[in-house]
């Protein structure tokens, strides 16, 4: 059963399933936005115009139910049956299509003045604007009504932190630092590069670390990934935050290179790692050269394993020449491992398809683009959302096969 | 409809494109200015000018194009009454119902006149628009609307309710369009005001599933067929100018220089603290020593990176040998739009069972034109 | 009103709304293929397993309707009802998706065969394919059935050549002749270039003329158009045939120059266009020279046309430097005039993009792509159809502008 | 499930890729061999090589690819009992009902069992699958299927019809996915078979949009919440290698070069025809002579043209300077799916008053895991 009790476990990076001292949380305000919150202990936390409360109220309640403030505590309120919701689109639909529901705006007063219009056709226009408000249906009311109640709501959601609503939460707020990654394309690159429960994984992240994310999630830390990175440092995973996970059990099951000492040939420029003999030193300075062997070590040690090969699949969503890429990293690919390389642009995948092609070791490569619509289906009101995203991202997919001609004869 | 000379002239309506989210109409009066954040204009100095000029102000602000109205421009500038028909829709219904030069159109309602205006271009002073609007305040700007863009003679404009009391014509319209809430409530009425010589086509426009399902009973009850539906968007590419991939070479060489660097940093730093310490031998506490010059170390090495190093949020993409090569990569705009409505289409055949009573076994009859 | 009998007056191409004789007809058939085929006075016309019937039958007749054949004479029969028509998928879906339908095909006993499966389970599954036919739905039940029937109808429908049709026939027919450009897009190139009655256009049209004949047929011959080409021969517009324009009517609307002639520095090679003073000239002889002159001064007044420039818009498909086309062409347009370029790629419109953005005499240079779906609406069953065409083109469009500085100050 | 050793062994099923439409899974069976037009094989050579090995037939007829088999391979592999769920739906699906590692999952029905052999991968032996079919025949089918591919431990597969007779479990699914014509009549048994201890899922399957009306009432009904639906689709792009667009420069030089060669063959047939004439000059009726010569210039100047002169139905885009220089474009595939079904989902949340009589007003309260 998922607990986030057992997190520390080498074989499981279980998501928790009740808020703890320190999580960062999702939470969804009355207008739809969603808003991260870290919950420490003995803190106030504020949603600005929804209310303040105190965060151990939310400590040990599980992810996913809605509350309502008062008097900073917090009431768990029913989920909203369908009747009781506003119009998925309401907003948007309103602020960009529905101006007549509307008196005219200061602008839009000044353009008419500037199109030459006289000053009683602007009122004329002022007072149909008016008119046309008791004009509209029954379902334009109820809209502006429910628009009008979601902006005074004290209500809030906590977002159970999958991987779906995660990836969601970061493409509204930030769709530039994963790379354009929607839903559907990541979903797509789990079940293309077969992510399976003990797999072992090389993944090339710069997308803020959410194919990493997505796969630890979906196998709950049951693999073994090793990410390459282009920096001196560990590489940054913003997205990996919101996973709550412990530290020690996700070093366990992650271990990172860059593309200096994922090189074969690569010699590490180190320092004698054992203490110089005749040397004094002091205790600070035999610590860090512990910590100096440690990490020289692992890294050391990364590379062997990821030398041994036998990878199970190679994900990539990078900047960089990603035809160089993989070629670099697909001998470590046991034979008939999938190859999937994630773009926001068309265009570096059709040149990788047409280096990959060339290549007997890589199978079928193709390229493929995510179309999702999502549907507004409120009683009488079923249509697609008015906005919708333009792109979630590409995807090309090959599957890493054996050179070595093997005959066989009947 | 606009004028088509080739200069601006008094009382034309032109089309002030500023940017690509400012784009107004502007109706050319003497004696009048035109200002905004990109200048101060006259219109009397536009007058004259040739169409799709670009005029500077004076007071060097900025500029501004002056162009002829099309249907398409002023889509995007009128003022807004109601949801307006966007180009997709706009052409796809115009060619699905056949919709030429010389055509008779009839359209309800008439709303923000998006839809009128391209409908008037292209059915031209031999054909006819009939565009009905239940809304009597919206019914009056559009038909000053059309005055002020010289339609009168194209477009008939009737503020009517047309599901209650039908169409003021009779066998004689070519297509038929619907916007209106309940478009099944209309489809009779339609039937009657569309001629019955020739092939006549409709269309419904309703944003919601539930009102095609019900129009589709309502056009097959009535008697027209083919019924089909579709949906149409136009999706916006973007064109970026971006740098060249950078080689995985480049990554390796500036890494290879970082650790490089660190380590001889490194050495140097315990020279220094070996230094220090055989010059202090009298201090006997080493430990202390250590303590006191960690701090030091660690800012150092925290704070005197040198600027080829990254900081691990923004990954280090510039190197020495700047990749100055460029490429032009296009994608979908973020956000696009998603749907406008549903397009609801059908025909109505001209069959003889309509006029004779015994359809099904009459032979072969020639309709005369 | 629309009649045949003006097609030769100057200002009207109109389309012919009877059959006559020498006309292309498109026919769809019970299965819903669409055909097109000529009607000759006094021929045969057969429609394969159709039947045959005589086409004086046809000749006369109005576009529109539908036929059935009793003894190669023609019975018109009513339009289709909904409850009367098959799925719209029905073909396709029953081929690709819904094998099940259908006991196991030779081949699939062959795979079955291969993959080790033994004998007795390909009977199993053979049984069971059968067994399933009776356990399907009603609905299913329908389908197969009216699959069955659309085989053996003798039913057909005589296809109003409206623009619509013509484009969605070639479409069907072959995309690649016509440039991929689907109903949506040509909508939208009509549209964008402001094609109105009375506008003179320049069009550039490797599209099998499907541009050409989609302004002719919008405007009903109230146009001037110079399409320009790139052979010595005047362009084969094979999409114009089904238009059954009377040729004479269709010269006055319609010129051609190619990228030679339509340069302005172009000097013609050609030999004197009056008669050498002494020579003896047979009949032939003479007649050959003077339509040589009528093709040479046709040629000069196009060319004169070209360069007086104002026209109304510049559409173009073509598969030459697209660039460089937008460069030679926009010259000509009047300022204001919208200029519309179509491709079946992306990549070439980018890189168009680029460049045309670097020169202030386009305002606005702007991408699209088209988005089309249809849906099946039958009662109960209403659902995009299952299989749709990926790409429709590409659309380019910008405003040609006036780069001279036009000062204005209050 | 599937082996994860390197090397194929006996008993094993593996896919034989072939090309992109000829992909089928085999069961290595040593003494059989494997025979298709790409080439006869022995399945005991197979045994042994590593998955992912290309194999050439020795007699010279072509090769295999000797694949692993994954539940994408197996989907485009598998025999069709039903019409099949793809990549874009089950993967999208998997993610918004949060099936993961561990995760205990109920579908219905199990068809060809595509969605199955994906969850089961997915969830692991730690997790389960539930999946029932109300085709006795194809339940058999899956059943086997799911012993030869080991997938035994982790799916239970029940021949049952769920609408009338529910689901087996009770209070334990994590999530539940209906493929069913009439899944209303199944979501109340689905909220019994879902835990109530924590945020539970459901997913419905439909093509059309009548049913998804249908489930949307049912799923509201029955206590079902946040009900939203999606489309998801694959778009399959091609890459084409193309020549570089050619310039009008190339064209401009070639229509030169073809004028002239015209023209100096028109005036060699005037020297030709009138050097004729002054031989022929007894011959006294020059028309005549005329119409005999003209079928031959005709023909001439018809049949035998330089091989620059262009078919005019086929544009001449070669030239004397050939463009070497291609291009990699791509475009989306002409036909491509445009539909497979209406995703609709719903969450159950495990709201108190699910279990209090007072849970309008009732306070905070800690769900004890």
């Amino acid at each position: 059963m998922d607990n986030g009790s057992d997190a520390g476990n080498a074989h499981h990076l279980c998501r928790n399933s009740t808020i703890q001292h320190g999580h960062t949380v999702l939470l969804k305000l009355p207008n739809g936005e969603v808003r991260s919150i870290k919950v420490e202990k003995d803190s106030t936390l504020s949603l600005g115009r929804v209310g303040s409360f105190f965060a151990n109220e939310l400590i040990g309640q599980p992810y996913g139910l809605s509350y309502e403030i008062h008097d900073r505590k917090l009431k768990r309120l029913p989920p909203l049956a369908m009747q009781d919701i506003a119009e998925t689109d309401a907003t948007n639909e309103l602020i960009n299509d529905g101006d007549f529901v509307q008196p005219l705006s200061v602008a839009e007063i000044e353009d008419m003045k500037k199109s030459g219009f006289h000053a009683s056709e602007i009122i004329k226009t002022q007072i149909e604007q008016h008119a046309n408000y008791s004009l509209k249906t029954e379902y334009s009311k109820e809209k502006y009504k429910q628009r009008k109640e979601a902006k005074y709501s004290k209500r809030f959601e906590i977002i159970e932190p999958t991987m779906y609503e995660v990836c969601d939460y970061w493409f509204r707020k930030d769709h530039h630092r994963i790379r354009d990654i929607r839903t559907d394309t990541l979903s797509q690159m789990l079940n293309l590069a077969n992510v399976r429960p003990g797999g072992k994984y090389i993944i090339v992240d710069e997308a803020s670390g959410l194919v990493v994310s997505a796969v630890l999630d979906r196998l709950g830390g049951e693999c073994r990934i090793i990410s390459i990175n282009d920096s001196d440092s560990p590489p940054a995973y913003p997205v990996l935050n919101l996973m709550n996970y412990d530290k020690k059990g996700l070093a366990k099951v992650l271990s990172t290179l860059n593309w200096s000492t994922a090189q074969e040939d690569h010699v590490p420029v180190h320092a004698p790692l054992d203490p110089t003999p005749g040397c004094i030193y002091s205790e600070r300075q035999r610590a860090r050269l512990d910590k100096r062997k440690v990490a020289s070590d692992a890294v050391m040690k990364t590379r062997s394993e990821l030398f041994a090969g036998g990878f199970d699949g190679l994900l990539v969503a990078s900047e960089y020449d990603s035809f160089q890429i993989v070629e670099v990293l697909s001998p470590y690919l046991a034979g008939s491992a999938p190859i999937v390389v994630q773009n926001q642009f068309l265009q570096p995948l059709t040149g990788l398809h047409a280096q990959m092609r060339q290549i007997p070791r890589y199978l079928a490569p193709s390229i493929t683009e995510g179309w999702l619509r999502r549907y507004q289906v409120l009683p009488g009101r079923t249509h697609p959302t008015m906005n919708t995203s333009g792109s979630g991202g590409f995807l090309l997919h090959a599957i890493k096969v054996c050179v070595a001609n093997i005959p066989s004869v009947v | 409809m606009w004028p088509t000379q080739r200069e601006v002239a008094a009382g034309d309506v032109v089309i002030i494109w500023q940017t690509r989210e400012l784009i107004q109409p502007l109706l050319i009066t003497p004696g009048k200015d035109f200002n905004s954040r990109f200048g101060h204009y006259r219109h009397s100095d536009l007058i004259g000018i040739p169409y799709g000029s670009k005029v500077t102000s004076r007071n060097g602000r900025g500029f501004i194009h002056v162009l002829r109205p099309t249907p398409e421009l002023w889509t995007m500038a009128l003022p807004h009454r109601t949801q307006i028909l966007y180009l997709a829709d706009i052409a796809f219904i115009t060619s699905w119902l056949d919709i030429r030069c010389g055509s008779r159109v009839i359209e309800a309602g008439t709303g923000s006149g998006s839809f009128s205006h391209s409908i008037a271009r292209t059915v031209g002073p031999r054909g006819h628009l009939y565009s009905y609007e239940f809304h009597e305040a919206r019914a009056e700007m559009a038909r000053e609307e059309f005055v002020r863009h010289g339609m009168q003679d194209i477009v008939t404009l009737t503020h009517h309710n047309v599901c209650k009391d039908g169409f003021t014509v009779e066998n004689m319209a070519d297509a038929v369009f619907l916007d209106l809430p309940a478009p099944w409530e209309a489809v009779g009425h339609a039937k009657k005001a569309l001629r019955k010589d020739r092939l006549t086509r409709i269309c419904c426009f309703s944003p919601c599933m539930e009102q095609v399902l019900r129009a589709v009973n309502a056009l097959n009850e009535a008697g027209f067929t083919d019924i089909c539906m579709y949906e149409t968007l136009l999706r916006p590419h973007e064109v970026q100018q971006l740098p060249t991939p950078l080689s995985l070479d480049n990554v390796v060489s500036k890494l290879k220089r970082l650790e490089k660097f660190r380590e001889e940093k490194r050495l140097r730093q315990i020279a220094n603290s070996k230094r220090k310490r055989e010059e202090d031998s009298d201090i006997p506490e080493p430990d202390k020593r250590a303590r006191i010059g960690e701090p030091d170390t660690a800012r150092d090495e925290g704070g005197s990176r040198p600027p080829l190093i990254s900081d691990p949020h923004i990954p280090p993409k510039a190197d020495d040998e700047v990749n100055e090569a460029t490429v032009s990569w296009s994608r979908v705009c973020h956000e696009v739009r998603g749907h406008t409505s549903y397009l609801t289409f059908a025909r109505l055949v001209p069959y003889p069972a309509e006029t004779s009573s015994n359809g099904e076994t009459e032979g072969l009859t020639t309709t005369s034109e």
